[in-house]
């Protein structure tokens, strides 16, 4: 550094000498040298946070810390922009409180889930953890559970789904994209067939309308906002609707503002396709031809304890997610009663608004791009909302392309690419396959070199109906039915079923609803193990009994995958703090400790003899699949060298070898299903991301499209080829309350959600001073009326009380959220203020995701 | 730590010589000349007496009609 | 005490030289002590200049009278709950004794009802200050647009989502981001009309060194010529045109094209889709086209 | 004059240590206390007392407002608020019934510093230095007023090492200590007495405002004087007492009536003769007729 100062004076001097003399110098012109550029090493990331997918650039000294970023100026999502989060990017990696050790919970040097925590090596931390998963594993497949991430990169999702579902032979393995993403996937599944949005990013340069249900974009995906206010500004007539229960930022440029009763968005959506119907506006030739029309089973519960009022009083909760085949003119039928004048007393939005909306909906000249987030997934009726309002873009054929966009947007880098595409739901397999199917179980085990019957089927019988013989497990017992859903597994916990809980890339213990209820004694029971991977001591990591140190980010080559399909890639551009690891690493190394015989049973292990005596690693990594590729000096195209730690661990290049087996799921020979084609690993390391399919080369922009998607021959015009009739569905659902709404004692509304300047539970961006100090505190907001009824006023210390649970904060009646009377907000980011210790563990009965946007709350002075 | 641009006026014929001599002393480097004679020269040092003394001496320095300063950088090294 | 014997031993003349002393006595006292206080006097105006970064509490009254008035007790200080007000001490570059804040190190909270203000004994937190929103601390101004990432495209905005008087003190201009191409930008831009001086935004800046910044205002606000009104919002007081309306204005237009006078100007409405059956582009004739 | 290292002895044997000593540890457990009443809220959270001696709340009510500052903020032009009006009429009013220096010798922190200096200079036996008259803090006071008038502030505060040293106390030291070593400096070295007893324009006021003060010191057994002037060596104005001990000859009364008294009993206590005590300025006639009687030839 010194070195170059001196030099960058002395060119100075020498220019200011020439000057005086009159004499040129070569090099030199004259005008004072500009500071040496300072030394460091760019390369480009997927930003860490959201689903938007911003590409970065991240600046490496020679001391190879992270020490500068900057919005990468050519990728084609933010074109060098941030956010406020992605601007702060190298300090998430620096927090003063980083974990750099196993840590175990000790008394007098043995484990003692009493005890406190104390440095142990990895090696004993594994061997302490292999053998009580072993002995849980023992009870069954749900003895032992693993909740991981959609920030977990491609391969670490992939590497776990393997070692749950063919080593530990388990379907409990869920990410946190459970209580993110799953109505979403459940209404994809239910009406196309096949996960993940039609469109792009690039809708929002193309619509003429954008609607949003339940989604702030505004602070949530603050890139992709400044795209759809940039339309709105730009394009002559443009317009946004916003569908929220309290005001929120987007509504600053809203054309049409509406804030709607909780749970009534179930009837806004049938009233616009009963619009749409009533004024004949749809679109006649695109429903014969790509739609079938079905109905949805109602009266389905809340996804609650079985012993719950709620759930006995329901009275098809085992058959929730049942559809029946109707005819239009039965569709049409049931939603007739969602006239205007109903919908308006019922939502409390205002007749003519809604009108407005619908009409957008019904002009056949409009482009409309409908948007949502939580609004809609976190929702206990999630799926039908979903499907609701794909009903309205099916009905007038305003879907798969430009501009004509129903767009479920994601919360996590990767809920796509790691959470859905790679399957570490329950009931998925890679690509789309699912534990359902005997024959994609197959395909599964074929593709990993496994005995038929591994795989744990979700009926746990080795094949689809219920007369097909039964999976055994190591007691030699059937399997029995294997799935459980994330908020099924704290239930499991808190009942010992469950006894060993790995939690990695996420900070499930603050996310989960119902703190006191339910997760918290599920953690703390003396009969469970919980493990919990974390760069820093979160709450989950206080709740652990063995803390294990994680590498982030780019402390690891990883791979995310955004919410419009884009697959992005990037090297390992730092080193990981003391004997912090990554994920991939501690799946891969873990496997070590276990044995084929400790997990599987005899029957399997005689259909390959040549697994007795190997280890999990051996099985499914050691495979001659993954570990394919020799290490490699990983090297840019400038000539820059990258560490990477997994491979110079294991001998291989760990992330190519898991990516291309991975790959095999969308090429090898027999797949049962298309249309998840990815380019080659090496592709992607050269791309700011590629949207899949990706077939010979070439990404897509719209699915289901012909000239757009490969998959659709010409002459198909549309086709959803997720079904084998190439129609998408219809399902008609309709509006049934809330599980729990106000009521005298506890009067409000509660719902809770995020903030722009801190990313979910806050682990990393509370580690920036700038973005703590912006918004330290987690804040009640309400409205000035509900406040002053209660006699509180900005800033009062007040108690949030549930049925559940309480906490303690301060009134905030003027902030960026501006709810109506009778509801709250509650960010959930602060982990001094644990919001979910009073929400409800309620969920969507289809798709088991957690409604955190409504449960029943009062609030009185602290 | 010191650094000075210096420059020097000397006499066309002898420069050459003039060249070598000026190198000779610490510090001292030479990066162009001028047809006339003049020279852009940067002396480098810590030590602010011996800067004085150097700066004297490419004065007095034979073939040497003048030499200025034109630049002068002084920092703490630290 | 300091009376000297006098040598004169005439008493007329030690009588005229003891009155003589006496007012020398007097004089130089008189000197002396003026010395001293013109000494005071210089020090006390310099070192009694606010550093332009340095903030009164609410209310406070015009600096010169707030020096005259403020007793130095700091009971604003005690009585503040959030702890943000400082009495300044020697060598703190504020005048000694007197409350300030520094906006970048905590912001005034607002409180809704001013616990610092009615508790000051003299008025030079003027009693006359009960609604907090009216409070002038000073004026935050977007000092340096090169640096404030919401200039750059990026989405902050934290000044924006901290400011107490949210979307009237600080409001966001969306513009077309032309570097871009496809993202807009969210400007922050302050109104002196609501911005009570609460350093809050300049507390929660994210740069390294604020960008937006809480000054006196009579150090950043311009002011318009007495004579020129803003036309639109006269207009908007008026709720109509303060001159004749004009009248209806007609246009000679091709078929096809509209005028919106005051509106839109020039509309050219949408191109009929052309007719398939060639022969209705025959029927229609050379005119048509 | 009596040597300073012997003062006090022969009141410590005539009426015991306690008896020597007894008005001067009553004055430093006033002065102690009246700071702990201030830092008890800071430091403790119990408000009894809020502010410092500049403005202060008693009992979150009673206001209390300095004279000195009351008098600059008039002269600077401004109208304070009511609760200034009667804070310092509060203030004002106290003083005027136990004497205005009581401020100096029982309240104000600063004479903790001058007391130690004037004795160190003493033990160290400094002399010299420069000398003032001790009329020399009305003049001051006069100063700092035609300064406020000037300025239009309180330009005095920048300086006043008074308000300067409890403030800092209270709120939080900065440089203060360096104010504190400086009047401690002065004193010891520049001049005798210099800051309390010559230059404060606040005793300057105060003395004034003690000119009607009813509580006095009065030297009613001056006839039993032995003449060892310890009263004259501890007494920081002794020019006040000369006139009541010593003036029975020139019909002057046994009450010491200058405001410059600071009432800080020292005088009481250092006498073995127990010729002074406190009372009321009233009375000055009946004993000075009984002298009278003695003393007049006619």
């Amino acid at each position: 550094m010194k070195q170059t100062r001196r030099d960058f004076i002395k060119t100075n001097a020498i220019a200011a000498t020439a000057a005086m003399a009159g004499v040129s110098i070569p090099g030199i012109n004259g005008v004072m040298a500009e500071e040496q550029k300072d030394d460091l090493r760019w390369d480009k990331a997927a930003c860490r946070y959201c689903g938007t997918g911003c590409s970065v650039l991240m600046g490496v000294n020679k001391e190879g810390k992270v020490v500068a970023s900057q919005g990468d100026p050519d990728a084609p999502v933010n074109r060098g922009l941030n956010c406020i989060k992605g601007y702060f990017l190298p300090k998430i990696l620096y927090g003063k409180d980083r974990l750099t050790q196993p840590l175990l919970r000790k008394k007098d040097g043995k484990y003692d889930k009493n005890g406190d925590f104390e440095p142990v090596s990895w090696d004993e931390a594994f061997k302490t953890m292999a053998e009580k998963w072993v002995a849980a594993r023992k009870k069954g497949p749900k003895g032992v559970g693993m909740f991981g991430s959609g920030q977990w990169t491609v391969w670490e999702g992939y590497a776990a789904s393997k070692l749950m579902k063919a080593g530990f032979r388990t379907n409990s393995l869920e990410p946190n994209a459970r209580h993110c993403m799953a109505s979403a996937v459940a209404a994809f599944i239910r009406g196309f067939g096949m996960d993940e949005p039609m469109g792009c990013y690039d809708d929002l340069e193309h619509a003429d309308t954008f609607v949003l249900w339940g989604a702030n974009m505004a602070e949530m995906h603050p890139i992709l906002w400044s795209r759809l206010t940039d339309t709105r500004l730009t394009k002559p007539g443009c317009q946004v609707h916003v569908l929220s229960t309290y005001e929120h930022r987007c509504f600053e440029l809203s054309d049409n503002s509406m804030v709607f009763e909780p749970q009534t968005d179930l009837a806004i959506a049938n009233y616009i396709a009963n619009y749409i119907i009533q004024n004949k506006a749809y679109n006649q030739a695109f429903i014969d031809k790509n739609v079938n029309f079905t109905q949805a089973e109602t009266d389905i519960g809340y996804g609650l304890r079985d012993d719950h009022p709620l759930e006995k009083a329901a009275k098809n909760v085992k058959t929730a997610g049942k559809l029946t085949p109707i005819s239009f003119e039965e569709y049409a039928k049931s939603v007739e009663p969602y006239t205007l004048e109903y919908t308006a007393k019922l939502s409390k939005v205002p007749a003519a608004q809604l009108e407005a909306m619908a009409k957008q909906y019904a002009d056949p000249n409009r482009k409309v791009s409908s948007y949502w987030t939580m609004g809609m997934n976190q929702h206990t009726r999630g799926t039908w909302i979903n499907g609701l309002v794909y009903n309205i873009h099916l009905l007038m054929g305003k879907i798969s392309e430009p501009g004509n966009s129903p767009f479920s947007l994601t919360g996590q880098p990767s809920a796509c690419g790691t959470a859905r595409e790679v399957g570490t739901f329950t009931h998925r397999l890679p690509a789309d396959l699912v534990t359902k199917k005997d024959a994609h179980c197959k395909f599964a085990e074929k593709v990993w070199k496994l005995p038929e019957g591994t795989i744990p089927r979700a009926n746990g019988k080795l094949g689809d109906d219920d007369a097909a013989p039964d999976q055994t497990d190591i007691s030699g017992k059937p399997m029995g039915p294997t799935l459980i859903h994330a908020v099924a597994m704290h239930r499991a916990l808190k009942g010992g079923k469950m006894n060993c809980f790995w939690v990695m890339c996420n900070n499930n213990l603050q996310a989960a609803a119902n703190f006191n209820d339910e997760s918290w004694p599920g953690w703390r029971n003396p009969d469970n193990f919980i493990t919990v991977s974390d760069p820093y001591p979160t709450v989950s990591a206080q709740g652990a009994d063995l803390v294990l140190p994680t590498a982030m980010w780019i402390e690891k080559e990883g791979a995310y995958g955004n919410a419009e399909r884009r697959t992005q890639f990037w090297r390992q551009q730092t080193k990981a703090p003391g004997e912090s690891r990554s994920d991939v690493w501690q799946i891969m190394e873990f496997a070590k400790y276990i044995k084929a015989e400790d997990v599987w049973d005899a029957a399997l292990l005689e259909k390959a003899p040549e697994y007795a005596g190997k280890t999990l690693y051996d099985i499914l990594y050691a495979n001659g699949v993954v570990d394919k590729f020799p290490v490699e000096q990983v090297t840019d195209d400038r000539g820059n060298q990258y560490d990477n730690d997994e491979s110079a661990h294991f001998g291989y290049y760990v992330q190519k070898g898991l990516f291309e087996e991975y790959r095999l799921f969308n090429s090898a020979e027999g797949m049962p299903k298309k249309g998840h084609e990815m380019a080659e690993f090496g592709a992607y390391h050269k791309a700011r991301g590629l949207r899949w399919p990706v077939i010979d080369g070439k990404e897509t922009l719209w699915r289901y499209r012909e000239g757009y998607d490969p998959h659709v021959a010409a002459g198909e015009g549309v086709k959803f080829y997720g079904f084998p009739d190439g129609k998408a569905k219809i399902i008609s659902a309709p509006y049934e309350p809330a599980a729990e709404a106000p009521d005298q004692d506890y009067d409000l509304w509660l719902c809770t959600g995020r903030v722009l300047e801190h990313w979910h539970s806050g682990s990393m961006t509370r580690r920036v001073p700038e973005l703590y100090r912006a918004v330290p505190d987690a804040l009640v907001y309400m409205h000035p009326n509900d406040a002053k009824k209660r006699k509180l006023r900005d800033g009062s210390e007040v108690k949030v009380v549930s049925r559940r649970g309480e906490i303690v904060s301060r009134v905030e009646t003027r902030g960026r959220n501006r709810p109506p009377e009778g509801l709250v907000f509650v960010p959930w980011f602060d982990a001094g203020r644990l919001i979910n210790k009073v929400t409800l563990d309620q969920t969507c009965p289809i798709s088991k995701e957690t409604d955190y946007k409504k449960c029943a709350v009062k609030v009185v002075k602290a | 730590m010191n650094i000075c641009g210096i420059l020097v006026h000397a006499h066309p014929e002898g420069f050459d010589a003039v060249r070598e001599r000026l190198l000779g002393i610490a510090g001292v480097e030479v990066h162009g000349i001028s047809e006339e004679g003049r020279a852009v020269v940067t002396l480098e040092e810590d030590d602010e007496d011996r800067l004085a003394e150097s700066m004297l001496a490419i004065q007095k320095l034979e073939g040497v009609l003048s030499a200025s300063l034109i630049y002068h950088h002084n920092e703490d090294d630290n | 005490m300091g009376t000297k014997v006098n040598d004169d031993n005439s008493s007329s003349g030690a009588g005229r030289a003891t009155r003589r002393q006496f007012l020398a006595d007097m004089a130089r006292t008189a000197c002396g002590v003026g010395l001293l206080g013109l000494g005071i006097g210089v020090y006390s105006q310099r070192a009694g200049a606010l550093p332009a970064e340095a903030l009164r509490p609410p209310g406070a009254l015009p600096e010169e009278e707030f020096l005259a008035a403020c007793t130095r007790c700091g009971l604003c200080v005690r009585d503040c709950p959030y702890d943000m007000l400082h009495l300044a001490r020697l060598g703190d570059g504020v005048p000694l004794g007197t409350p300030y804040f520094y906006a970048r190190q905590a912001g005034c909270e607002m409180c809704e009802d001013i616990p610092c203000v009615p508790v000051c004994p003299t008025g030079a937190l003027s009693h006359g200050l009960t609604d907090i929103n009216k409070a002038r601390m000073g004026l935050a101004v977007l000092s340096d647009q090169e640096t404030c990432v919401a200039f750059l495209g990026l989405r902050c905005e934290v000044c924006f989502n901290i400011c107490p008087i949210r979307g009237k003190a600080i409001t966001l201009e969306t513009e077309h981001n032309v570097r871009s191409g496809k993202h807009a930008r969210f400007l922050p831009v302050v109104h002196s009309e609501h911005c009570t001086g609460c350093g809050k935004c300049e507390e929660a800046c994210i740069l390294d060194e604020s960008a937006i910044r809480i000054l006196p205002n009579r150090l950043v606000q311009g002011k318009l010529g007495a004579h020129y009104r803003k036309g639109w919002e006269e207009k908007a007081k008026a709720g109509e045109a303060l001159v004749t309306p004009d009248l209806e204005h007609r246009y000679n237009l091709p078929e096809g094209v509209r005028y919106e006078h005051g509106g839109r100007g020039l509309i050219l409405e949408k191109a009929e889709t052309p007719p398939s059956n060639p022969a209705d582009i025959l029927n229609r004739g050379l005119e048509g086209r | 004059m009596a040597d300073y290292s012997e003062v006090g002895k022969e009141a410590v044997e005539a009426k015991g240590w306690w008896g020597a000593y007894r008005w001067l540890l009553l004055r430093r457990f006033s002065q102690v206390t009246v700071f702990l009443l201030f830092l008890l809220g800071p430091v403790a959270g119990v408000w009894i007392i809020k502010g410092n001696l500049s403005s202060s709340l008693l009992l979150d009510r009673v206001p209390m407002t300095e004279p000195i500052l009351f008098v600059q903020m008039l002269a600077a032009g401004m109208v304070p608020a009511a609760d200034a009006l009667i804070g310092v009429l509060i203030v004002a009013l106290f003083y005027l019934v136990v004497g205005g220096r009581v401020f100096c010798s029982w309240v104000c922190p600063l004479n903790l510093v001058t007391d130690t200096a004037y004795w160190l200079r003493e033990r160290l036996g400094i002399r010299g230095g420069a000398r003032f008259g001790r009329g020399l803090r009305y003049w001051m006071l006069g100063m700092v007023l035609v300064l406020s008038a000037i300025t239009g502030t309180l330009a005095f505060e920048m300086f006043n090492p008074v308000s300067i040293v409890q403030r800092g106390i209270i709120f939080g030291m900065g440089l203060v200590w360096a104010v504190i070593l400086a009047v401690f400096l002065f004193d010891l070295l520049v001049a005798k007495r210099g800051w309390c007893s010559h230059l404060c324009p606040m005793g300057g006021l105060y003395g004034l405002i003690g000119y009607f003060s009813p509580l006095r010191v009065r030297a009613d057994r001056r006839a039993d004087c032995n003449d060892c002037m310890d009263c004259f060596v501890v007494c920081p104005e002794p020019q006040v007492i000369k006139p009541a001990l010593k003036g029975a000859g020139k019909g002057i009364g046994p009450v010491i009536l200058a405001g410059e008294c600071t009432n800080c009993g020292r005088c009481i206590d250092v006498c073995s003769k127990d010729v002074f005590k406190f009372g009321l300025r009233f009375n000055n006639e009946e004993k000075v007729e009984g002298l009278r009687g003695t003393a007049q030839p006619l």
